[in-house]
């Protein structure tokens, strides 16, 4: 699920892009610079660790077959902010590495990924403000996995069909977009169940990685 | 019956020859100490024989029957050089019942199979940790544990003692010696190999170069050299190791 | 349950022809080459491009790169473009131009489409040569060069270096997972308890391993800001490429923007 | 002037201390090895050594200066236990060239450095190769070249033949016998430790018990019984080792 290069309009294009560099300037910037060294290894093999996980595919009925796990919601709780510099050096990576996504639709997949993972991080500082842990704890991490994927999806054709020629019916495409999204229920809903169990595990064996968040800059 | 026959065992990476015919008959409740430098294929030759890897030629038959590639063979064990590559459940008690569950075993028989090989291996009072949190020695326990709740009739331990401390080693030496399964243990730590094994065989370039009795084949030093390989100390008593190499600059 | 095959070649496997492209001074390269890009993106107008065709052509025979490596890279994203704007010709415009069968085939639509796949190909194929005429490390160099922050270029540097070696570690675990019986099966109760403790041990692995990095990169004077980096000095046909090439982005966006 | 001085070294983390009162002196030009089981304080002794870790008393002194906690010292260098945890840029060169830039030497000088750094460790072929296609005896050399490329007058080497077959242990070996500067080897390769160390230290609990001559500490059967140690065979060439201990089931 990747925009690529060609397909979005100029104002959409440049918007999304600077929209991108922007967030992720305010995000860097939120993080003194010593804080900033710090994090760079665990950021860095922790993208590495999400392109590996996100590659694997999970057996489903057909006719969907296998599904990916998007793992917006998990990199917002383990990264916060950090999800942003992040998901642009894994999604340009992937574009010049691996030749998927594109190089001027970068901004516009970041924030399409980029902006479900930042509303879980706020929801899992709540979270741990209040000290959750158990079954609300796990609620919390459901719902975050779930609309972590819904979001991305409603933004991913959003963007996709809203941004196709004006002369499309607007119904039609308010009805395309939601039955799209529909059809990725089972996949928000694999992605829910999972972020329970992982979270449930980090909090076990690692519960530093849940807590990645960097001390801000006064 | 032989626990393990393999026969002509060939693989080959595109273009790169691994194990290049290997013929081998191991006796049920044989120790055998697998010796060789580092690339002779010893890794290549486990997968082959647990059906992680297809034979390219040749043919893995365990107690009888053939090891078909890719299905699942509870009765041999392969205990992986680095234990953190091999438990990976939030805790040590899950960990150890992973492959029992796998087997479709009925839920008391789980929890027997998993008290008893705890016990075995001495780390019932870790049921509850982390795997994570536990130190080398004990996560070594805890993947030989994982493997022994099959109860497989062949273990393969692929560098038991690497990263061990010598405490640890003594008690994982214990540990092989007292088990009645048949075993396979590689390892560039010969003194071990010494210790445990019944017969060693010496492979390199994918062929096995020399097998035989222990001290015989590591107390031969041209044998040894040959193959990148050393006399252990305790077969050597009298010259002592050369110094080392001078220092090409 | 299958897993990512990471495949290196491609990226560094043209990296040391001798084309002009390849000659070109690296943060000269990737300024001209990203406004180009640019260029493509604002196009607007189908009749400008057999003139994008053309330039981008023209660029990937001047880098010696061969047809066969292109065509490779395309399929899967080509496909992938295909199929999110087959449908436009048939549901958007009002012009109707043909009809098949119980479809309408509409001029707006079919334009939109054509427009869209011809800026992918421009943009896609141009990014290739960016990226394929020199090595990674150098463009990362580069872009350090162009101000790109050097946290950013750090990260992107450790996370290529440690991809590789998580992916392994990652097979090697699921390797582990299989002979102790998990099949992956769908229908299995624990198949989804299982993905998430491999996912999870592999997060935990790596971070504890992002610690250890991080601990040998200080001991190695990561931080001091002692490290220059030295480029070295563009000659005068690097300018005269930068300048065609500029001239032609130019030369592009104008013609759109009146065009449109 | 020392190499290395320790003065009354404690460190504990929160409720556990793990150094308790170190006092050590190295002359330039030593060469030390540092034995004992896991969980003595090795690491942590090499990590305040470094400046990584701040003691909590006592204090640590380098070639006549105080190691600053945090600050780059590039006088002294050490080999981690695992090399890929140290090599961590995409090609070998880069990885080399790594500290020299950060000291802030000109282009020219940190060249010469990697090219000296790689032709005494013997891999200028890997030059341009990327780490993770490397064996682990190359990737050892890797990471050695890496601390070399500084020219550290003090290497400390953590259990560097781990995982290494002999061929690779061997031309390590000959490699920090043919160094010319201080060098402290911490290893359970006990053999290893006789071939390269003129004094050893015997670390337990976070107290050094025993220090002397290699030959005399590792051969004093009933002190390294105590420390959980096994004398090595080559200083014990008639007595065979016990076998196994029995199992308790």
């Amino acid at each position: 699920m990747h925009i690529p290069d060609g397909l979005l309009p100029n104002a959409i294009m440049i918007g999304t892009n600077v929209a991108a560099v922007g967030v992720t300037a305010f995000a860097l910037a939120r993080i003194d610079k010593n804080e900033q060294r710090t994090l760079v290894p665990k950021a860095s093999l922790l993208t590495a660790a999400f392109f590996i996980i996100s590659a694997l595919r999970i057996p489903m009925p057909p006719p969907l077959n296998s599904v990916h796990l998007l793992l917006v919601a998990l990199m917002g709780a383990t990264l916060g902010w950090l999800t942003f510099p992040a998901l642009i050096v894994g999604l340009m990576l992937q574009a010049l590495v691996f030749g998927h996504g594109g190089l001027s639709t970068l901004g516009a997949n970041t924030l399409m990924l980029g902006i479900p993972a930042l509303g879980v991080h706020f929801l899992f500082q709540w979270a741990r403000s209040r000290q959750l842990s158990g079954r609300p704890l796990g609620v919390l991490s459901f719902v975050g996995g779930f609309l972590g994927v819904v979001i991305a999806v409603l933004l991913f054709y959003g963007t996709v069909i809203g941004t196709l020629p004006a002369e499309i019916n607007v119904e039609l495409e308010r009805q395309a977009t939601g039955l799209l999204a529909l059809s990725h229920l089972p996949i928000a809903l694999i992605e829910g169940i999972f972020m329970v169990l992982i979270v449930a595990y980090l909090h076990r064996v690692q519960p530093a990685l849940l807590n990645l968040h960097p001390k801000q800059v006064k | 019956m032989t626990a393990l026959t393999l026969t002509d065992l060939h693989f080959s990476y595109p273009a790169v020859p691994v194990l290049q015919g290997i013929d081998l008959q191991i006796e049920p409740g044989e120790r055998i100490g697998l010796i060789g430098p580092n690339g002779a294929g010893k890794t290549t030759l486990f997968h082959c024989i647990c059906g992680v890897l297809a034979p390219t030629k040749g043919s893995v038959e365990l107690f009888g029957r053939p090891v078909l590639p890719g299905r699942f063979h509870p009765e041999v064990g392969l205990v992986f050089q680095y234990p953190s590559d091999q438990i990976f459940s939030p805790s040590v008690y899950d960990d150890i019942a992973f492959g029992p569950l796998n087997m479709g075993l009925p839920p008391e028989e789980v929890a027997a199979r998993v008290d008893q090989a705890m016990e075995e291996t001495e780390i019932a009072h870790l049921k509850e940790r982390a795997p994570h949190h536990l130190s080398g020695g004990q996560k070594r326990m805890v993947a030989i544990a994982g493997i022994r709740a099959m109860r497989p009739q062949l273990i393969i331990y692929d560098e038991p003692s690497a990263n061990l401390d010598m405490r640890a080693r003594r008690s994982l030496i214990g540990h092989i010696c007292a088990s009645s399964e048949t075993v396979i243990v590689s390892s560039h730590d010969l003194e071990l190999v010494l210790e445990v094994a019944d017969r060693v065989l010496l492979l390199d370039e994918g062929r096995i170069v020399a097998e035989g009795d222990p001290a015989v084949i590591m107390g031969d030093q041209a044998l040894m050299l040959a193959h990148g390989l050393e006399t252990p100390h305790s077969l050597h008593p009298h010259a002592h190791v050369p110094t080392a190499e001078p220092h090409k600059h | 349950m299958s897993g990512s095959h990471l495949h290196e070649q491609g990226i560094d496997t043209y990296a040391h022809l001798k084309s002009p492209l390849h000659q070109w001074e690296m943060r000269l390269k990737i300024a001209s080459l990203l406004l180009l890009i640019l260029a493509f993106a604002l196009v607007e107008t189908v009749w400008l491009l057999p003139i994008m065709f053309a330039i981008t052509l023209g660029i990937y025979a001047l880098s010696g790169l061969p047809f066969a490596f292109l065509r490779s890279r395309l399929t899967v994203p080509g496909y992938f473009i295909l199929a999110l704007v087959i449908f436009l010709p048939f549901v958007a415009g009002t012009t109707e131009m043909a009809t098949v069968g119980p479809l309408t085939i509409r001029e707006e639509g079919l334009l939109q489409a054509g427009l869209i796949i011809g800026r992918f190909f421009c943009i896609f194929t141009t990014a290739i040569v960016l990226f394929s005429t020199n090595t990674f490390l150098n463009a990362i160099r580069a872009l350090r060069g162009l101000k790109f922050p050097d946290i950013m270029a750090d990260m992107v540097l450790l996370t290529y270096r440690y991809l590789f070696e998580i992916n392994t570690l990652f097979s090697t675990i699921r390797t582990a997972a299989r002979l102790r019986g998990f099949q992956g099966n769908l229908f299995a109760p624990n198949t989804i308890k299982t993905v998430t403790s491999l996912a999870g041990h592999l997060l935990v692995r790596s971070y504890e391993q992002s610690q250890q990095v991080y601990t040998a990169m200080v001991l190695r004077g990561y931080g001091t800001d002692g490290a220059k980096v030295y480029h070295q000095k563009p000659t005068t046909a690097d300018y005269l490429k930068t300048a065609l090439t500029l001239i032609t982005a130019i030369t592009l966006f104008v013609l759109s923007q009146v065009l449109t």
